[in-house]
């Protein structure tokens, strides 16, 4: 039995490499993938109750202590890139936020303050502005506090909040007033009834969310890879050895069919490689990293 | 159970009659283990609020009751925590008071007319019926609201939003129903005929008989079907979860959106805590006070059940 | 001492006034019972309609999937099942045990008020603190994990309260008289618990059962509390093996999934697609209690013509 | 046992029943019941448990129609009317309206005594405060209850004694003035002192109205009555004066039952 | 009334009370009471409602023992084992299977009609099916119910009519082959013909068994009884044999109850 837990941004990849694994085993091997949020996630794992982590943030310092103290080691593998998407009512004027404006919308001062969108820029509508995000649990939550306000976790409370993103869809979707941010799965799929916001990124930009504008790295800082992490003792287990080969196998095609961006075939490669020499641990040193691209992730992975 | 004293004259006791001793024991072990599975029950509550209570003590080492009580700002699993209770209890509040605005008109006329007006063969095809209504599964009707009766009410009241303490109290309001209906009309059928008869008798209608007699009679089983309901409502949790919108915010308003005690307790399941974080400790401590509250009701509730049963 | 016409024709009036605020009230009635029917029927045709598309035979053989028109609910249902055997292998000996002792055994004893009070307490308690009390106790402090036997346990303790009442309500219609007669006979208390009280209340323990798993089958909150919201795509490992002992509690401890679980996943998928498979196991699941709530009523119909005092 | 000489059957027809039959669903329990309440007197039902004296009492204000499945089949006359009550014409509330009745068990509802009286005034929509006043005062006046309870209207109807609670129902249906009042066993709850002050009422309440009772003590029945009837299974196996039927009955089983050779 | 000379006791006692006293809870229900029953012969309880005479039979076989409260003091005696049956060393089951009650309604078990009439033997434990098969017919022989019921012994007890019912209920009672039969007012519930035979089957039951019979209707009594006693007010006022109760009673109480001036 392979047990997988933790954020529900991984989970549609994992879960979807799951059920081929399982068919592909015809049975003999099971697997089970449950949705605890990234942070949730962690715990377990680093108590050593889980084999594999979904994680779409890298483990923190706190979780690397944890998981040192239960003497729990891991390999981290990054498996596809998500673009947190900021979407707003497909009638709503809104085009484009900058960051700055993001972070007047959601950090925590805001709170019972902002709550009119021309609070925000004067030049957006004299209408309440309402406020749909992820639960506090995940990872798109830490990691779009980070990105937004600076700081992760650090946000307003007076907020529709839910682990499920889909009732994040049907919110922003019946109000034309709302705002809300998931990752680009729920976004893609429900394209018809949303309308993704444009962020400015670093160069000043502003830039829609795309498979290619992740690729380039052109969405920032709202790109961000997602990882699995492999207990160690667990990967001694042939399931999960299995479990995780045929993740790095075909987890490139799983990510482009649930609607996230793949990486490139090297990094899957690298990944193997890591596994093979029992190369362990993290390159992110605890650390979340905002807008980081796909070349500097490579780069990093092949020093460990 | 014995209860006899010997007399002076101390007879002996002839073996045909004499007490088994086998049979005794026999009968006292089965007792025993009869007793212990009631008991059985008496450990549930003490484990419900010996989990409650040990892990709202850590809680509470670590917020202030004070702020507990009194901050207006509910944001536990936030970097700028606040621990304000009163966030969540006018969820409930607000919600409940919208069921149960639903459920007690519509559930007491119902009970009213199933006990004074149907025939008794519509009573007891309706009744059954009825109780089916309560037996679906909250989640179930969760959806139902979300996807079924906010569009509804959309249409009806242009400013709703996507989730409302307004759609989701409506339909807990609906599921409800059964519970007034039923229980009230089982108090106002404990009220004897002879009291009927003596208002027909007087030549009184039917509703004249209902509202002026058959009703006061049962007032307390009648409160008693309202203080479950209440009960009930408080702690609802799917419904809530799904269609309320989960947004922990003072408000009074049922066209906002608002988070419960119940839904934030399932939000933050839904996310598995991790055992040992403040956060854990909270949807503890938040069940606490769903606890006390219902136990509050119940109480009541049980009590004005009992007195109606004395009654008669 | 007849009365003049016009006093009769007066005394008419007011009767026939009367009589209209009946008629009004007993439209008002039968508006409000139809509310409530029509609630039912639309919810349930909603689902029924919505999911219409999904009604496979494999829909039932299948596991979930993240492609919704492959998705089934085998471990679902199985889950269900698994979870609602240890239920009522739980609930239905305790839960008749206590009824039976608190209507014939229990002494008029303050131990008796508490057991008493407490389970009329215990009936009232919201279903998700029985999660707060699984996930406290059973899988933290006891271990037993997020398994088959947690779930069934935590269901357990929620319908005890229903049993218990539905037994006791059976005892209490039973006459005095038949136990005078049983003990008249010399049969001791546990011969006539045994040979009458308990036979003779079937009917009404079996309608309080069979409404508190069909309640228990809907539960959705504790389930999520003890952290279920798991994809599964196995089944629990079989209580029938082919080596010794041929029996085995593996399945127990085994990770598992349930109806509502999996209704409440689907719901939140992105893919609408999956919306019709969360309406059609929806429409299951009501049906399923549906059925449950039917067979408690034939049952109490049916049974009681059978035992008339 | 008022006047010597009563003629064989009443005088002065206040109702009457002619071949009236009633049905419990299948079960024919009044057979071809004939009887006449004579104005302004007593008439007492006697005979065994089961027999049906309630059930023919009940018939006279229409109770049964408050059951699903009871009917009635022939006639059953109110003078001077002369209106057939159970026409189905006839509006039951009516019918009850004038032909009040007084239960076995007190039956007071969970009101005050001053609410309990008013009660047939209440329904019929009386609110003036002084005539509901005055129609306390004169109905607990005749049911010999005023000088008891007068200070104590608003108390609630329950904290009255056994006695006390049936003549509170004995003035509730006397406040609707009604022309006939029915008894089913007013006493039969009773202590011995209650009922021979109810018996006591009854006989001066029969200068008013028309009195139909239904009663299990023959004693009582002989003490009270003008005309008594025995029935029996279902049958009226005799009617007559009082008197002539403790003395001297027609009917072999009437004999039986009175002399206690059998019930 | 059978044999014409009865001695003013009974001859040969199968069971007594000595200075009997009942307490339900604090109400001190039987006062000091002295009865003897006669072996073989049948002894009545009559007496007003409530005076106790339901509390005396079910002493006799610690019926009161279910209910929590309840209080014997004094001496209930049954020969020849001369032990007292409510000493705290006596088994109350033992003494139920050996005086066997029969209650005022029929109250069948809602099992077969060879179910009912073996109970008292599966209590015991018997499970032989042919001993149980012989004391079925015995018994039902006995309550002459046998011929009625021969060829459907595995219908349901319900599907009797009343006075069959209350035989099977005898039946059931003699299975245990008890000394002692009580009746609690067995015909009660009964039309005249199913009292009737009842009263006949007791006559030829007092062959076998002794007997105690409570009863409301004094002709019963007379009808069945050896030996009567009158009790009032929770005492036994008179007691002795039956024709001289009946005839010249010698407490102004009995004789004002036996000839109906009250009750
Ligand atoms: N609601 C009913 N449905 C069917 N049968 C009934 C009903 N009420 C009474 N009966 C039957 O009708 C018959 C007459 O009953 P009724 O109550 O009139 O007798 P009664 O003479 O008043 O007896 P009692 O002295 O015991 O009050 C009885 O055989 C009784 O069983
Ligand atoms: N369980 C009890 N608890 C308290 N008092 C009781 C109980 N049972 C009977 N009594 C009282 O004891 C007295 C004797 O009752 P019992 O039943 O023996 O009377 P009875 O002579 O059989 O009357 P009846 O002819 O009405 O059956 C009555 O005053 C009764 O109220
Ligand atoms: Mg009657
Ligand atoms: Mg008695």
């Amino acid at each position: 039995l392979v047990k997988v837990d933790g954020s529900s941004t991984v989970y549609p990849i994992t879960e979807g490499v799951a059920e081929e694994f399982q068919k592909s085993k015809k049975g003999a091997m099971k697997v089970t993938v449950g949705i605890s949020g990234t942070g949730g996630g962690f715990k377990k794992f680093c108590r050593g109750e889980t084999d594999v982590q979904n994680a779409s943030r890298p483990i923190t310092a706190k979780e690397m202590e944890d998981c040192a103290k239960a003497g729990v080691k891991y390999y981290e593998i990054p498996v596809a890139f998500d673009a947190l998407t900021v979407v707003v009512n497909p009638k709503s004027p809104i085009k484009q936020l900058s960051v700055a404006e993001l972070k007047t919308m959601w950090e925590p001062a805001a709170q019972g303050k902002i709550t009119k969108w021309n609070q925000v820029n004067p030049a957006f509508p004299d209408a309440p502005l309402k406020l749909f995000g992820a639960g506090a649990d995940s990872g798109t939550f830490e990691y779009f506090t980070e990105a937004a306000t600076g700081k992760s976790k650090s946000s307003r409370g007076d907020y529709t909040a839910s682990e499920d993103d889909n009732v994040l869809v049907q919110g922003v979707q019946r109000d034309v007033n709302a705002i809300g941010y998931f990752g680009y799965a729920y976004y893609a799929e429900n394209k018809d009834k949303l309308k993704a916001v444009a962020i400015v990124n670093s160069a000043g930009k502003a830039v829609e969310p795309s498979e290619a504008a992740v690729v380039d790295g052109s969405y920032n800082p709202m790109a961000r890879p997602i990882f699995i992490y492999v207990s160690d003792s667990g990967y001694k287990r042939a399931e999960v050895k299995d479990f995780v080969e045929y993740y790095l196998a075909n987890g490139a095609n799983m990510a482009k069919e649930v609607k996230y961006v793949p990486l490139p075939a090297k990094s899957y490669m690298l990944s193997a490689d890591h596994l093979k020499k029992g190369k362990m641990g993290t390159v992110f040193g605890g650390k979340n990293e905002i807008g980081i691209k796909i070349e500097d992730l490579l780069a990093r992975e092949a020093k460990l | 159970m014995t209860s006899s004293i010997a007399s002076p004259a101390v007879r002996p006791v002839s073996a045909r009659l004499a007490r088994r001793l086998d049979r005794h024991i026999k009968e006292r072990i089965i007792e025993a283990i009869l007793f212990a599975s009631a008991a059985i029950s008496v450990f549930i509550t003490v484990g419900i609020l010996y989990v409650l209570i040990k892990e709202s003590f850590v809680f509470f080492s670590q917020v202030p009751i004070g702020d507990f009580l009194t901050d207006t700002q509910w944001t536990p699993l936030f970097d700028d925590a606040h621990f304000g209770i009163m966030v969540l209890l006018s969820g409930t509040a607000v919600s409940s008071f919208v069921a149960l605005l639903v459920a007690v008109p519509v559930g007491t006329t119902i009970a009213i007319y199933l006990s004074e007006f149907a025939t008794p063969h519509a009573r007891e095809i309706a009744k059954p019926i009825l109780e089916v209504l309560s037996g679906i599964p909250t989640v179930v009707f969760g959806f139902f609201a979300l996807l079924f009766v906010t569009p509804i009410l959309q249409a009806i009241i242009p400013g709703l939003p996507g989730f409302s303490l307004l759609a989701a109290g409506l339909v807990m309001g609906i599921m409800i129903i059964p519970i007034v209906a039923s229980i009230s009309e089982d108090a106002m059928r404990a009220v004897p005929m002879a009291l009927r008869e003596g208002s027909y008798a007087m030549g009184a209608t039917r509703l004249q008989t209902a509202f002026r007699v058959v009703f006061p009679a049962a007032i307390s089983g009648v409160g008693a079907a309202y203080i479950l309901a209440i009960a009930r409502a408080v702690g609802e949790t799917m419904i809530l979860a799904i269609a309320a919108g989960m947004q922990p915010q003072l408000v009074w308003n049922p066209m906002e959106p608002a988070a419960t005690i119940t839904s934030f307790i399932v939000q933050v399941a839904l996310g598995d805590l991790p055992h040992g974080s403040v956060g854990y400790n909270t949807i503890f401590a938040a069940g606490l006070t769903l606890m006390l509250f219902t136990l509050v009701f119940n109480m009541l509730g049980f009590w004005l059940q009992r007195r109606y049963r004395e009654r008669y | 001492m007849s009365l003049p016409p016009e006093e009769i024709a007066a005394i008419r009036a007011n009767i026939a006034s009367r009589k209209t605020n009946d008629l009004i009230f007993a439209t008002i009635g039968i508006c409000c019972l139809g509310f409530a029917l029509i609630t039912i029927a639309a919810l349930f045709v909603d689902m029924a309609v919505t999911g219409w598309a999904r009604f496979r035979p494999e829909f039932f053989t299948e596991f979930p999937s993240r492609r919704a028109a492959q998705a089934g609910i085998l471990s679902a249902w199985v889950g269900s099942l698994l979870v609602m055997t240890v239920t009522a292998m739980v609930a239905i000996p305790l839960g008749v045990a206590a009824g039976v002792w608190l209507e014939e055994y229990a002494p008029k004893h303050w131990i008796t008020d508490v057991i008493e009070i407490n389970i009329n307490n215990l009936a009232g308690v919201p279903s998700i603190v029985f999660g707060l009390l699984a996930l406290g106790l059973f899988v933290y402090t006891f271990g037993l994990g997020q398994s088959v036997r947690t779930a069934g346990l935590t269901l357990a303790l929620l319908i005890l309260p229903v049993v218990i009442v539905a037994t006791r309500e059976a005892i209490r219609s039973i006459p005095l008289m038949v136990r005078e007669a049983s003990f008249g006979l010399g049969a001791t208390k546990w011969q006539t618990t045994r040979d009458h009280i308990v036979p003779y209340s079937m009917p009404g323990i079996l309608t309080g059962i069979i409404l508190g798993m069909s309640r228990a089958i809907g539960e959705t909150a504790p389930i999520i509390t003890i952290g279920a919201l798991t994809f599964i795509a196995f089944l629990p490992p079989a209580p029938i093996t082919d080596v010794a002992p041929f029996i085995s509690f593996e399945w127990l401890k085994a990770p598992f999934t349930v109806m509502p679980i999996q209704i409440f996943n689907w719901t939140s998928r992105p893919d609408p697609a999956f919306h019709a498979n969360a309406a059609a196991a929806g429409a299951i699941l009501v049906a399923m209690t549906l059925s449950m709530n039917a067979l408690a009523i034939y049952l109490r119909f049916r049974l009681r013509r059978n035992i008339k005092w | 046992m008022s006047t010597p000489t009563l003629p064989h059957t009443p005088a002065k027809i206040k109702a009457e029943t002619k071949n009236f039959n009633f049905y419990y669903g299948d079960f024919h329990a009044l057979k071809n019941i004939n009887i006449q309440l004579g104005e302004n007197q007593v008439t007492a039902l006697i005979g065994p448990s089961g027999c049906g004296k309630s059930t023919l009492l009940r018939s006279f204000n229409r109770m049964h129609d408050l059951y699903a499945g009871n009917r009635y089949e022939g006639e059953l006359i109110l003078h001077p009317d002369d209106t057939n009550l159970i026409d189905p014409r006839v509006d039951p509330i009516e019918v009850r309206m004038r032909l009040s009745m007084v239960f076995q068990k007190p039956n007071p509802f969970p009101k005050s005594i001053y609410e309990n009286v008013i009660y047939g005034q209440r329904v019929r929509g009386v609110k003036n405060r002084s005539i509901l006043d005055d129609k306390v005062e004169e109905a607990l006046t005749n049911a010999a209850l005023w000088n008891e309870v007068k200070h104590r209207l608003n108390d609630m109807a329950f904290a009255l004694s056994g006695g006390q609670q049936q003549r509170l129902c004995i003035a509730r249906a006397l406040a609707t003035d009604p022309e006939v009042l029915l008894f089913d066993e007013p006493t039969s709850a009773l202590d011995p002192i209650a009922t021979a002050s109810i018996e006591e009422l009854i006989g001066e309440l029969k200068e008013k109205v028309t009195i139909l009772i239904v009663t299990h003590n023959m004693q009582q029945a002989a003490r009270v009555s003008d005309y008594t009837a025995y029935m029996y299974l279902g049958e009226m196996v005799e009617f007559g004066v009082t008197d002539e039927i403790f003395i001297k009955p027609k009917d072999k089983r009437t004999e039986d039952y009175i002399t206690g050779r059998f019930g």
